[in-house]
């Protein structure tokens, strides 16, 4: 079966389980907006909230997405099912892409979400010249992390203690995206006056990740989970 | 065999409305029908009061109406979250436990929330208008908000599932846990330096009408609160009379697997 | 004397289903009862209700002389179960494990050696994780942990799944000396031979309910 | 024609214990092996390294034609594995799962109808989440997904424990036909009485050693 | 068996386990500096860090704080221990206690790692008069992290979706200790000019937090967990 089938199934299945379990829905949104507000509170020291509001969405996501990706995996590891997986024949490659997939429609979901707090929590105001500038940093970044926690999600599922591992995996790659998206997000905010010109580099930089982990994802998915 | 319910099972036999017959009842009596009237009364007067016969205020013109809406909902939700503690108290102690107390809590605080919500969107949008933005980390919008969230989060607690004796015992526990917050919100202007007013009401810093338009709206919420939950605590009951009936049926279809084999 | 297990009309529901749909038990001291019946019938939700897990919904359940349907923790910590599941810590070892559940419930350093001996982990196994084992292993590890507790009834949910013939042998034997020494004993299975062999008296569960 | 398992002198190692200490086996096509062997023997480790999960430190080892000790995905997809975990979603329901294993290896819709009617799930158990189910009726579901993949090798591990009277033979009979219609099938069991009686030969493991 | 000698059988066995598995050091530690550094990239802006590090010290503390409860958790449910331990007859609150003791002692390591980091990473420095005052804000908000994390995990233990029904419950509900703590560490720093005098009524409110929730779990957690 072709790679592109194999990850259609694999992405329905999982967001199907979504669909059934509702756990994102129900707790992984509310805990997002949580942090949000944790960290407002925690820094809300003479308007520094929105000097720092998009490094806050940002950070947000991530720790959001460490649970998403870690639910990812405990589903396919609480019975079995990965093996299973694997004597089935189903590529890597199709694994791969198929959570990675459902994973990033669930990141998006959140991020938008997490978004619209930011304005109205943080008074961040979106620069009209921005509005293009953020809309593709979201695109490139939601994949480039959508990849990124698919290729440690799958490292650490077959670690013993995943549970921990993964967020040590994780963070250290996920560092230039949260930077450059942050950036790039600053620049759409014109947060200190920075303007959207200064967003496309970053643009790049995303990008590159993303195509990056894109394609080592897909090749070399197979020799990480195969224990 | 159905029939064996000695009273220490946890089908309801506290409440009048655990016999499946009372599924086809309708949750209003005439007390509540009254309530309701009532209720209106008070909303209208609460209208003519607030928008027409009290005073616009010095600093904040007509936007001080806002506050015959916020702080009576932001009053009601306090008192919704304290009912819910006491009755889950109420439930917690073996003499008077049924699982009355447990729908009364439960009902009070899906009220209590919508009413918390009322605070907060009132709030907001009062600040856009007086201090020009949104929202402010503030100390007493905070502790609100958070407020706001553990009680969402004790209605989760309540959908966990298990029996309905489960359910109640655990969600007690959680409200007694949740009220403690409630003098963290109303103390918050006290302890941490804030933009929200402080007591202004207690210390009678309202103008005659103004402070009578401030009572109209919290004797109507009052009233609105006392009629939600009478109704919604109803119909608590009849969904765990339902769960009871549905029971019944499956029953007999578990037992004609066994007639089968 | 006061039965050991007396159910009338037990009803028992689980999400909404009920599993227990008014069970009729009455079990005496000693007798060593085999549960058989077909998948999904009731047998693991009985014997999880006897151990005071599994909420009673409706009906009479005195276990031991407690009333579970009143409070079901009152009968615990006296009755000891062998669920599908092995309730063992991976990261322990094998010795550290029965050590725990032995010093859960007081038992002697001697117990627990003894029980180790009894199950055959007593050598190289012993200082294992329970992570390193095989099914079967784990299986033994979980039955001696049981051993060493010396409860008065024995709740073994498909006790012989996953072990070998020594260890069939091994655990006959060890329920046999535990009902001769007055402990009563309660066994679900689908081994109808192995298991009817042991039991003193068989009942079916079909439906929710048990017959005969 | 080419032996559907071959093995020689076969060395697996698992957190640096030698799980498979020098195995040799060779299995002809269409018979029904049951590898017997005490607990700890290595059945379980032999059985995951012909469906190419645990591998080869050393020796020859051939599944189906492939050299499993140069490439153990070779084989994979050609070969089915019913392990001592389901490898089931727990959110899913008794049909989703079903269907989703059988699309992974392109099964058609009857194929998925046919299994599930076979191991006795075509009825309210088939919208039933599998978190719902019975120990026994969760073996059933997990044995419909390896029906539905009409594998040219099967790998049994302890297939009959946890299922009941009707589904044990429900099991023996498909396995049977499997064979009949030219599959090749490897039964790990300690139900030496039943699963003796099915199978063709058998061959005992011990000590990660097998002779056959 | 005595309450407190179960509390301190299973806390053994809980610190045991980590001492095998060595989660905790491998695993979480570097989390937390990890968590640390990406505040100090996110919020890399002329010189907040100083001002906010108390407040990023605690919200360290929080999410790493999840990461330990999930885990200590995720070991009694892996295998159904959790029942076992009640079939035992083990008292509700001797395991309330225990895992409480075991918590703390694991997050008190993890906390004083952050406050040394925060030293370093944030040139935070401790005003000498503010040292007990820091010592007391420690071991007062550690104890009520460890009861209220150990109630709410044996709470969701049991739930569906518990990875991420936990933070839900938890966050709202240490609020209170993250802005005492906070604002007690603040005044131990001297950061924004405050002085240690202001600390000593937060200290009161972490204390009423911890022996509130300490009572209550030794009392409740019964019925908590038992599904
Ligand atoms: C989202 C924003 C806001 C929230 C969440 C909020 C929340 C609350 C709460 C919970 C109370 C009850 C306090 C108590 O008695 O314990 C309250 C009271 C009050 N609020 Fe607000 N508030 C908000 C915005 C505002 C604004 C913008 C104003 C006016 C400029 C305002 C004026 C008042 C006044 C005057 C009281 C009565 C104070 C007293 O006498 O206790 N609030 N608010
Ligand atoms: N992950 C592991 N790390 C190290 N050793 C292991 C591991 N898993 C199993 N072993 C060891 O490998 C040996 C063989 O295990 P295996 O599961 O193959 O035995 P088995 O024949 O299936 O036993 P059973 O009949 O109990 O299922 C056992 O002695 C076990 O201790
Ligand atoms: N968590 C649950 N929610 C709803 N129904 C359940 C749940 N667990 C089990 N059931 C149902 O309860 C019935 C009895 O389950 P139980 O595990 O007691 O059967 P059993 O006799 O042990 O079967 P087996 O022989 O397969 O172990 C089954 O039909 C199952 O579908
Ligand atoms: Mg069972
Ligand atoms: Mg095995």
């Amino acid at each position: 079966m072709s790679t592109w089938r194999i990850a259609r199934l694999i992405a329905a299945k999982d967001l199907r389980i979504e669909l059934r379990s509702r756990v994102v829905t129900n707790q992984v949104l509310p805990f997002a907006a949580l942090v949000m507000v944790m960290f407002a509170f925690a820094l809300d020291n003479d308007n520094v909230l929105t000097r720092v509001a998009p490094g806050l969405v940002w950070l947000a996501t991530l720790f959001s997405m460490l649970v998403l990706v870690q639910r990812a995996f405990a589903v396919e590891n609480a019975d079995g099912a990965l093996d299973a997986l694997q004597v089935a024949g189903v590529r890597p490659g199709g694994i791969f892409l198929g959570k990675a997939l459902a994973l990033g429609a669930q990141l998006a979901v959140l991020e938008i979400v997490l978004l619209l707090m930011a304005v109205v929590l943080y008074q961040a105001q979106v620069a009209a010249s921005g509005a293009i500038l953020l809309i593709i940093t979201f695109v490139a970044a939601t994949t480039g992390l959508a990849f990124v926690g698919t290729l440690y999600g799958g490292l650490a599922a077959g670690a013993k203690g995943r549970e921990t591992l993964l967020p040590l995996l994780m963070l250290p790659v996920v560092a230039p995206v949260l930077i450059g998206a942050t950036r790039a997000t600053e620049a759409a905010f014109g947060t200190n006056g920075a303007t959207s010109s200064e967003g496309w580099p970053w643009i790049g930089l995303l990008t590159l990740f993303a195509v990056l982990f894109g394609v080592g994802g897909t090749l070399a998915f197979g020799s990480l989970i195969d224990e | 065999m159905t029939s064996a319910v000695p009273p220490t099972t946890s089908t309801d036999t506290a409440s009048p409305s655990g016999t499946p017959g009372a599924v086809r009842r309708p949750t209003g009596t005439r007390f509540t029908r009254v309530l309701g009237v009532a209720t209106l009364v008070g909303m209208i007067w609460l209208v003519v009061f607030g928008l027409f016969l009290s005073p616009n205020d010095a600093t904040q013109k007509a936007g001080v109406r806002i506050l015959y809406i916020h702080v009576p909902s932001a009053w009601l939700a306090y008192l919704a979250f304290g009912v819910t503690g006491l009755s889950s108290l109420a439930y917690m102690i073996k003499r008077t436990r049924s699982l009355t107390w447990d729908r009364i809590a439960g009902a009070s605080a899906e009220v209590g929330v919508l009413f918390m919500g009322i605070t907060l969107v009132s709030g907001s949008l009062w600040g856009r208008i007086s201090w020009g933005i949104f929202w402010t980390w503030d100390s007493r919008l905070t502790t609100t908000a958070f407020l706001f969230v553990t009680y969402i989060g004790y209605l989760a607690v309540r959908n966990l599932g298990g029996t309905h004796q489960q359910r109640a015992k655990r969600s007690a526990i959680i409200a007694l846990l949740a009220v403690l917050e409630v003098p963290l919100v109303h103390f918050s202007v006290k302890w941490w330096r804030p933009l929200h007013q402080n007591e202004s009401v207690a210390e009678g810093k309202l103008s005659g009408l103004m402070l009578f338009s401030l009572f109209v709206g919290i004797i109507a919420f009052t009233l609105l609160y006392v009629w939600l939950v009478l109704h919604r605590q109803r119909v608590l009951a009849m969904e765990d009379a339902l769960d009871d009936q549905g029971l019944d049926v499956a029953l007999a279809e578990r037992r004609a697997e066994g007639a089968q084999v | 004397m006061a039965p050991v297990v007396h159910l009338e009309g037990v009803v028992a529901v689980m999400g909404g289903f009920p599993v227990l749909a008014g069970a009729d038990l009455h079990v005496e001291r000693g007798e060593i009862l085999l549960l058989r019946g077909p998948n999904g019938a009731g047998k693991t939700s009985l014997l999880r209700l006897c151990a005071g897990l599994l909420p009673v919904e409706r009906g009479i359940a005195q276990v031991l002389g407690c009333d579970i349907a009143a409070d079901r923790t009152a009968v615990r910590n006296r009755v000891g179960l062998l669920g599908h599941s092995n309730g063992l810590y991976a990261d322990l070892s094998v010795s550290d494990n029965v050590a725990f559940w032995g010093a859960t419930v007081g038992a002697s350093g001697d117990d627990v050696a003894a029980s180790l001996e009894r199950m055959g982990l007593s050598g190289r196994l012993a200082k294992v994780p329970i992570s390193r084992l095989s099914a079967g292993q784990r299986r033994r590890t979980a039955l001696a942990c049981l051993v060493a507790r010396r409860a008065e009834l024995w709740l073994l949910d498909e006790p012989h799944a996953g072990l070998d013939a020594a260890g069939r042998d091994d655990l006959d034997a060890t329920l046999r000396d535990a009902s001769a020494a007055g402990a009563t004993v309660m066994v679900a299975s689908h081994e109808l031979e192995r298991a009817g062999a042991l039991a003193s008296r068989v009942v079916e569960v079909v439906g929710g309910q048990v017959r005969g």
